[in-house]
């Protein structure tokens, strides 16, 4: 009898995280030896509202699984408003995403503070659960990127 | 062809312990351009910068990544040692292979695979980094002091001091702020105007401070070092460069019942009026809101009396416009309204006063001439309750959430002055916690208690009565004797919270400094930066950033002055060089990114181009200050065409690590 | 202490008692303060503490008027009348204990018996 | 209605108001109308045209129109002043230098519609009393006037002009429409029946970029789609991917822009709905931000470039709706 | 002629499908045809044209010419050209037959396009003569008989069934493989059907349209023409015109990086876009007038200049019907017309 190999799916999972809260959140999970899945590889961005809609479809074009953008707590942001406009820009982007009926849990934003490396950690290892369960991005990325 | 130096550092065991650093290094030096790649075991060593630096010469290096710990880390260290090496220090970049690997993996496979993504990105990323030279722009040499109170006072006349010149700009018709109204000062209980007034006369004689009193400042443009402010100078009827300030206007006036402000409306001034005799500048002002001549025309008596004619009703706000290298916030603070708190019967008995309205019955200049009488029956009290904590620390519904800071000790000396005073008045405080944090603080509470006599009572007031017979109940607990208490005061005394002045919101809004939920503004950092506002060229002085006491207030004062004064010795000052620029040829002039910039760092002209089909048109075009632009990248998505870019953090640099991390 | 019976309390109460900070205002204005052994800021803190049965087996359980007057003033929005009024219903709830008949109630008035305390023990004495 | 159009242009054409009118041209056909640039009263006389099949917005025209010298008379109806308010919000014509009339928009027909009903060979075609009557190379064929209408038409916003010089004919309100009816009912469906309607859709697509260069709100200088620098651009849809990516962005650079038109799917030569991403957007910003026109005014901030420090979080859309 | 009931339709096509691919216009929701893989219930669709054109089957809009795999900095040529398989193509009209004709001057001249000749070898164009043509149609202007379409093999319907005839071997090949299934009929009623199509095609409001002020000999007078600006003042510069016609045959090559390789693909490009042609210098053709142009001058002039007068058009109407502000090559014609 052959056993086959049950390899669990490993997601890919992209972060962008604003430099001054949430990179530095995620560094403090790291000070702190907080684990977190080698799924998520992060991406340093100066601001959450640098992120342009362009990288995250980019991103799962190119084999990401979920992606999730981090930054500072609404009212704390480095450039005072910097968050703010990421919150609408990203809100009208994954709800267009959701209708044209790419799953809902591959995206997420959440604030996350310098002061917080646990819950850094904690959203990761949720996050990473969450996309996990959903099995890879087929609806949204691009074949001719697929790995052969 | 670009040649990239890739360097892997072991961080000793921090990063060599769960990473692979040799497969790093090793598999970097496979990536296209990567000429060089190497792992050492402590990078950011003399010796580690050596290795950096003599592969840069000996390789002639485009491009160098680091492997190491978080770019917050030591990215400054390796731009360093790369400028130092002649490579431009942004060609640079840092790949987190300890904190956001290292540190949070356990299994060597895994976190070694993941260091070398991260890597890739790095080399992905470095591919497309250009070389980037810091700007300078220069520096106005005046500073502008934003309150006329201590803080804006002392720190007007330490940039003096250094030479530069320096305006403040005081809404009220004198400089003095709150401290002119406070009768005497704890710890030392000498007299406030004594130590204050000197002060101000020196602001008023320095050569280099500009005094725009009864003035607002209406319009913040520009950035650091190079502020443009416009100032309103509100019209005062009077011609400050004739008025002498004899007061001559003010005794003839006819109106007389307008509510002295000074004197927290305890008792009336006339619609002409200098607010005390040591105004600065002590000139009148006509309150047109109670002159007769201005509200219907008919009256004109200061002008008949006033012997050089300073006089002038036709008087309009007038506006100037003036550029500043810094600017200096230091608009203080009030107590708040207690319109809510009924059961203190604040508004019902004119015997429940706040504690500032008690510096005033107590101060010689005040209503009283010195006195302490009753508000109501001009009686002596002699027994006086004085509740603390009324708005303060208190559930955000209730009131504020902080500590005022500065009531158990004014209450103290308040306690204190009228045992002195009046030995037959007795006095009851009630008080939470009585904080005394402070040099001689806890010995000056000590005395008050010991020497004075005065009634601390752990407990709060829960309900005041006046009652008919002008006595006033105040029912309270007394919680170490575990019981209510009542008492038959004749005067009542709060300790209101403090708040910012309402003036704080709209100036943050002009000078784009943050603020936290209850309008402090907010410290660049709470520690190492406790007099600098996040924005460039923006500094804190005095209680508009939190509650301070006098001693506290001047030591910040002078600590802002100072921080104002090394940014004014610059001639010029270095820009960050990460920031957003506009593609002329693509952009719309659709005024997108204008809209999101926090800093007011994109303007608009109308440029000539020529166009594709070989015509000129005129376009509108956006453009980015690089002095301006802190770099948060905002306008780069709002941009649809894609004209805006960040330096830094562009476009295709950003894709480029998205590229690498998911192939 | 009770644990239980201590987030009995806290749940039907809903009042987080750590957000205290002993000023003792709700003492300070309550009126039933003298008739109470345990007086609105020692509830808090015995809650606190756990020592819920103390109170429970104290008349003071049933002096507070429930006029909300410590509810209104505490200045940290801690509200004791509801722990007072949630130790009560811990009491009420324990079966078989109940301390009086409704109907002896009619008995016990008299003329210093405030208006607001008849209304609030009708309530209160019925399960 | 166009003779009375023919003839204040004439008056203004004469009395130098205006040196050029936009409007529009009769075809070879009934149906095939192109907008055009009239200097004289001779051409005008000769070739313009209004009437059912007049649907095409000529605001986005003006863009360069308006930079030229002299001004320009453009007849716009209700939809067009939309779509031309926001271009001068945007900076993207000049106000000074365009003379508008105002005129009452009225259903317009799409010959395509006509044709789905298999009724080919149109030669003609004039509206009975609700009744199409349509002459064509196989004789008279009829059909319901309104199942001719225009998609942009079946649910009309507004019948109101938000920016003119003058009015030929009243002015009308804005209407209670069904616009988002649509939008609803998608989502409404479950996750894989959205996704399966929209790869229906989208698959279609041949990237012709004729919604793209139609659309009054995609006026950008170089779109990102044309440069080779921004990473998204392709001259054909090669993947899926492409295809979604496409829409999303497209319609995400006009998200507060939008003023619901309706020329993006008008011009679709594969008639893909392309509308119902843009109302997708205006629904969700409705209903998050509150209501918001674009082109309703040419002041206010739009709803990308503003923010309320309570907006919601962007977990709503995990929170709402259907899985 | 052979012939078969135009209820056995079904059969017909599961019998061709069987054995290879089949492509066949079928019904779109919104009333419009469009060419699928055939699929056992799908139906035979009535319209006219559908509104991609048939030349998507030999040179589709985007094509994998060769992947590069990157490891390291090793690249490694991979050509991913695979022997194309047999298909048909089924029901192409009249018009799209002769843009085979158009597409193979261009294609298989040399150098040969191997992509193209490939897909040209294995597949079996089956035309369908055009009953009920519209009122966009103007093919007889290039000499095209909608009643006699051209193709490996042509198929006429009577409204009962459906007549058959191979023009080459690749189209007797065909008929030979349905021969079973089809039996001998009578044409009388298809020449009926025949001769009416004919009068309504003479009829046809296009039918007038003359070419003989176009071809290679007038290229400066129309080059020079000041009526392109007039003609191309509303062009959006969109590429429907381009995509739906049937012998628009430029292309673009780019290059696509997948992460792990490059894929080099072509794919159509359109003269109608700002970046058509574009060289390191910049792009020759800079206005929107020039690139208008030159879709018509290559339609009209250059392509009969350089193919012995025949005209780069088939007259198939779909420019006509989807360009979004309904400028097309009739309207050019007729501007442009030398009377």
């Amino acid at each position: 009898m052959q056993v086959k190999e049950n390899k669990e799916f490993e997601p890919l999972i992209v972060a962008f995280c604003c430099n001054w809260c949430s990179y530095a959140g995620a560094d403090l999970s790291g000070t702190n030896r907080l684990n977190y899945p080698t799924n998520v590889k992060i991406i340093r961005v100066p601001c959450s509202c640098r992120v342009n809609p362009m990288f995250i479809l980019r991103a799962f074009q190119r084999g990401a699984d979920g992606v999730i953008l981090c930054g500072c707590h609404p009212g704390d942001c480095h450039y005072t408003s910097g968050n703010y406009f990421t919150r609408r820009r990203m809100t009208l982007l994954f709800s267009m995403l959701d209708f044209l009926g790419i799953e809902r849990d591959r995206t997420r934003v959440e604030w996350v503070s310098a002061a917080e490396g646990a819950k850094f950690a904690a959203t990761m290892n949720e996050f990473t659960e969450a996309v996990k369960k959903l099995g890879p991005n087929r609806r949204l990325e691009d074949l001719r990127c697929r790995k052969q | 062809m670009q040649r990239i130096g890739v360097f892997v550092c072991h961080c000793g065991t921090n990063i060599a312990a769960t990473v692979d650093v040799k497969t790093v290094a090793e598999t970097l030096g496979h990536e296209p351009g990567v000429v060089i790649s190497q792992d050492y075991q402590y990078m950011c060593s003399e010796s580690g910068q050596n290795l950096v630096k003599n592969a840069i010469k000996e390789h002639n290096l485009t491009g160098v990544v680091i492997c190491s710990c978080s770019p917050r880390m030591h990215e400054n260290t390796f731009r360093k040692a790369a400028a130092a090496a002649g490579l431009n220090p942004y060609l640079v970049e840092i790949a987190n292979i300890r904190e956001q690997c290292s540190w949070i993996h356990k299994d060597i496979a895994t976190a070694t695979d993941k260091a070398i993504i991260l890597g890739k990105a790095a080399v992905a990323k470095v591919h497309l980094n250009a070389p980037l030279t810091a700007g300078e722009s220069p520096v106005a040499k005046r500073a502008l002091v934003i309150g006329g109170g201590i803080a804006g006072i002392q720190t007007a006349l330490d940039i003096a001091e250094a030479g530069f010149d320096v305006d403040i700009v005081e809404k009220q018709p004198t400089i003095g702020g709150k401290m002119a109204q406070i009768d005497k000062t704890f710890p030392t209980l000498d007299c406030a105007a004594c130590i204050l007034t000197p002060k101000m006369v020196e602001a008023s004689q320095n050569e280099h401070i500009t005094i725009h009193s009864f003035s607002e400042v209406t319009d913040v443009k520009g950035f650091v070092g190079n502020f443009t402010v416009t100032i309103k100078k509100k019209a005062r009827y009077v011609d400050e460069t004739k008025c002498t300030g004899c007061g001559l206007c003010t005794e003839k006036c006819p109106m007389k019942k307008v509510p002295n402000e000074f004197n927290m409306g305890l008792d009336n001034r006339t619609a002409v009026y200098i607010p005390f005799a040591q105004a600065v500048p002590k000139v009148a002002t006509i309150d047109p809101n109670y002159c007769m001549m201005l509200k219907n025309g008919k009256c004109g008596v200061c002008s008949k009396v006033c012997s050089v004619g300073a006089i002038d009703y036709k008087q309009q706000d007038r506006f100037i416009e003036q550029k500043y290298g810094a600017i200096v916030v230091a608009t203080g603070f009030n107590p708040i309204k207690l319109d809510k708190y009924d059961e203190f019967a604040y508004n019902q008995c004119p015997d429940v006063v706040t504690s500032l309205e008690l510096e005033r019955l107590m101060n010689a200049a005040g209503p009283n001439g010195g006195t302490l009488l009753r508000p109501s029956d001009k009686t002596h009290p002699h027994k006086i309750v004085f509740v603390q904590c009324v708005g303060s620390r208190c559930d955000d519904s209730k009131g504020k959430p902080y500590c005022s800071k500065i009531c158990c000790m004014y209450t103290a000396k308040h306690a204190m002055l009228i045992r002195e005073k009046y030995p037959d008045t007795e006095v009851y405080v009630f008080y939470i916690d009585v904080r005394t944090p402070g040099k001689n603080f806890d010995e000056f509470y000590r005395r008050a208690v010991e020497q004075y006599n005065v009634h601390y009572i752990k407990g709060m007031v829960g309900k005041v009565t006046p009652r008919s017979d002008g006595k006033i109940d105040v029912q309270a607990s007394d919680l170490l004797a575990n019981e209510q208490l009542h008492i038959d005061a004749d005067m009542v005394v709060l300790a209101a919270a403090i708040e910012p002045d309402k003036t704080a919101r709209p100036l943050a809004t002009m000078l784009t400094t943050q603020m936290d939920t209850n309008d402090f503004f907010t410290e660049a950092h709470p520690k190492l930066r406790p007099v600098e506002s996040a924005t460039a060229g923006i500094f804190l002085s005095g209680a508009c950033q939190g509650p301070k006491d006098i001693p506290e207030t001047v030591a910040q004062a002078s600590a802002a002055a100072a921080k104002a004064i090394g940014l004014l010795v610059k001639n010029s000052i270095t820009c960050n060089p990460c920031v957003a620029h506009s593609d002329e040829l693509m952009c719309n002039g659709c005024s997108s990114c204008e809209k999101v910039c926090p800093y007011g760092a994109i303007t608009y002209e109308d440029k000539e181009f020529r166009m594709p089909d070989r015509t000129t048109a005129i376009r509108r075009v956006a453009s980015v200050n690089p002095a301006v632009c802190q770099g948060c990248g905002a306008c780069t998505v709002a941009c649809p065409s894609g004209a805006m870019d960040l330096n830094g953090f562009s476009n295709s640099q950003i894709m480029a690590e998205v590229d690498a991390i998911c192939k | 202490m009770n644990k239980n019976l201590k987030e009995q309390v806290l749940r039907s109460s809903g009042v987080n008692v750590l957000k205290c900070m002993r000023c003792g205002k709700c003492s300070g204005t309550c009126p039933s303060y003298d008739e109470m052994e345990y007086h609105p800021h020692q509830f808090v803190y015995m809650v606190e503490r756990g020592d819920i049965e103390t109170l429970m087996n104290s008349k003071s359980i049933y002096k507070c008027l429930t006029c909300f007057a410590c509810v209104d003033r505490c200045p940290r929005n801690v509200e004791p009348a509801k722990v007072v009024e949630a130790v009560r219903l811990a009491a009420v709830r324990q079966q078989g204990n109940n301390h009086m008949n409704p109907n002896q109630i009619p008995e016990m008035l008299d003329d210093d018996l405030p208006q607001q305390a008849i209304v609030t023990a009708f309530r209160k004495y019925i399960k | 209605m166009q003779e009375a159009m023919i003839n204040r242009a004439k008056q203004l054409l004469a009395d130098g108001t205006v040196n050029r009118v936009i409007g529009w041209k009769r075809g070879e056909f009934v149906y095939d109308v192109t907008p055009a640039i009239f200097e004289t009263a001779e051409e005008i006389d000769a070739e313009f045209v209004y009437d059912d099949f007049t649907a095409a917005n000529v605001s986005k025209y003006l863009v360069k129109e308006s930079k030229k010298d002299g001004k320009i008379l453009a007849f716009l109806k209700p939809c067009d002043t939309y779509s031309f308010n926001q271009l001068t919000k945007e900076h993207r014509v000049v106000r000074d230098n365009v003379y508008i009339i105002g005129i009452p928009g009225g259903p317009k027909l799409d010959a395509e519609k006509i044709k789905a009903k298999g009724i080919t060979g149109i030669l003609g075609a004039k509206n009975d009393n609700g009744t199409l009557v349509i002459d064509t190379l196989y004789g008279e064929e009829k059909m319901p006037y309104y199942e001719a209408l225009s998609t942009k038409c079946e649910s009309c916003k507004s019948k109101k002009h938000v920016v003119y010089d003058e009015l030929i004919g009243e002015d009308g309100d804005i209407l209670e429409s069904n616009r988002f009816d649509m939008v609803e009912k998608l989502e409404n469906m479950s996750a894989q029946e959205r996704y399966d309607f929209w790869r229906e859709q989208l698959s279609k697509c041949i990237r012709c970029n004729a919604c793209r260069n139609v659309c009054p709100a995609c006026t950008c200088e170089k779109c990102v789609f044309d440069n080779p620098n921004s990473g998204v651009e392709n001259k054909a849809p090669a993947d899926s991917f492409e295809e979604n990516m496409f829409h999303i962005i497209r319609a995400f650079h006009v998200a507060g822009r939008c003023t619901d038109c309706g020329e993006c799917s008008r011009v679709c030569p594969q008639n893909i709905p392309l509308h119902l991403l843009n109302r997708k957007f205006i629904k969700d910003i409705n209903s998050l931000y509150g209501n918001y026109q674009a082109g309703e005014d040419t002041t206010s901030r739009a709803p990308l470039n503003d923010y309320k420090t309570d907006d919601c979080e962007a977990s709503i859309v995990h929170e709402r709706g259907v899985e | 002629m052979l012939k078969i009931s135009l209820d056995k339709l079904d059969e017909l096509f599961e019998a061709i499908s069987a054995s290879q691919t089949l492509y066949i216009p079928t019904d779109r929701e919104d009333g419009s045809a469009a060419y699928r893989k055939y699929e056992s219930g799908m139906k035979l669709s009535n319209a006219l044209n559908t509104v991609r054109s048939a030349k998507d089957f030999f040179f589709p809009q985007t094509e994998n010419l060769v992947d590069f795999k990157m490891e390291g900095k090793n690249i490694e040529v991979i050509d991913v050209r695979k022997e194309s398989e047999d298909f048909v193509v089924f029901g192409v009209r009249a018009c799209d037959a002769r843009s085979f004709t158009i597409l193979d001057k261009v294609f298989l001249a040399e150098p040969v396009d191997s992509y193209y000749k490939t897909r040209r070898e294995h597949g079996t164009v089956v035309t369908m003569a055009c009953t009920r043509p519209s009122e966009t149609c103007f093919c007889g202007v290039f000499g095209i008989d909608a009643t006699a379409p051209e193709g490996d093999a042509a198929c006429w319907s009577d409204g009962e069934s459906l007549f058959f005839e191979a023009h080459n071997e690749k189209g007797e090949k065909f008929i030979s493989s349905i021969s079973s299934m089809l039996e001998d009929g009578d044409t009388a009623k298809l020449d009926e059907v025949r001769e009416k199509t004919r009068s309504i095609l003479k009829k046809l409001p296009l039918a007038g349209l003359s070419t003989e002020s176009f071809g290679g000999d007038r290229m400066m007078e129309h080059f020079n023409s000041d009526k392109w600006g007039e003609l191309s003042e509303s062009c959006l510069g969109c590429g429907t015109c381009t995509f739906v016609c049937p012998t628009c045959q430029c292309y673009d090559i780019k290059d696509f990086n997948t992460g792990h390789g490059i894929k080099r693909f072509r794919c159509w490009d359109s003269c109608m876009y700002s970046d058509f042609t574009k060289m390191a210098h910049g792009n020759p053709r800079l206005t929107q007038l020039e690139r208008f142009r030159q879709r018509f001058m290559h339609k009209l002039v250059y392509f009969p200049a350089n193919n012995n007068g025949e005209f780069g058009c088939v007259g198939c109407g779909r420019c006509l019907s989807k360009c979004p502000i309904s400028m097309n090559i009739v309207k050019v014609m007729k501007a442009l017309e030398v009377k």
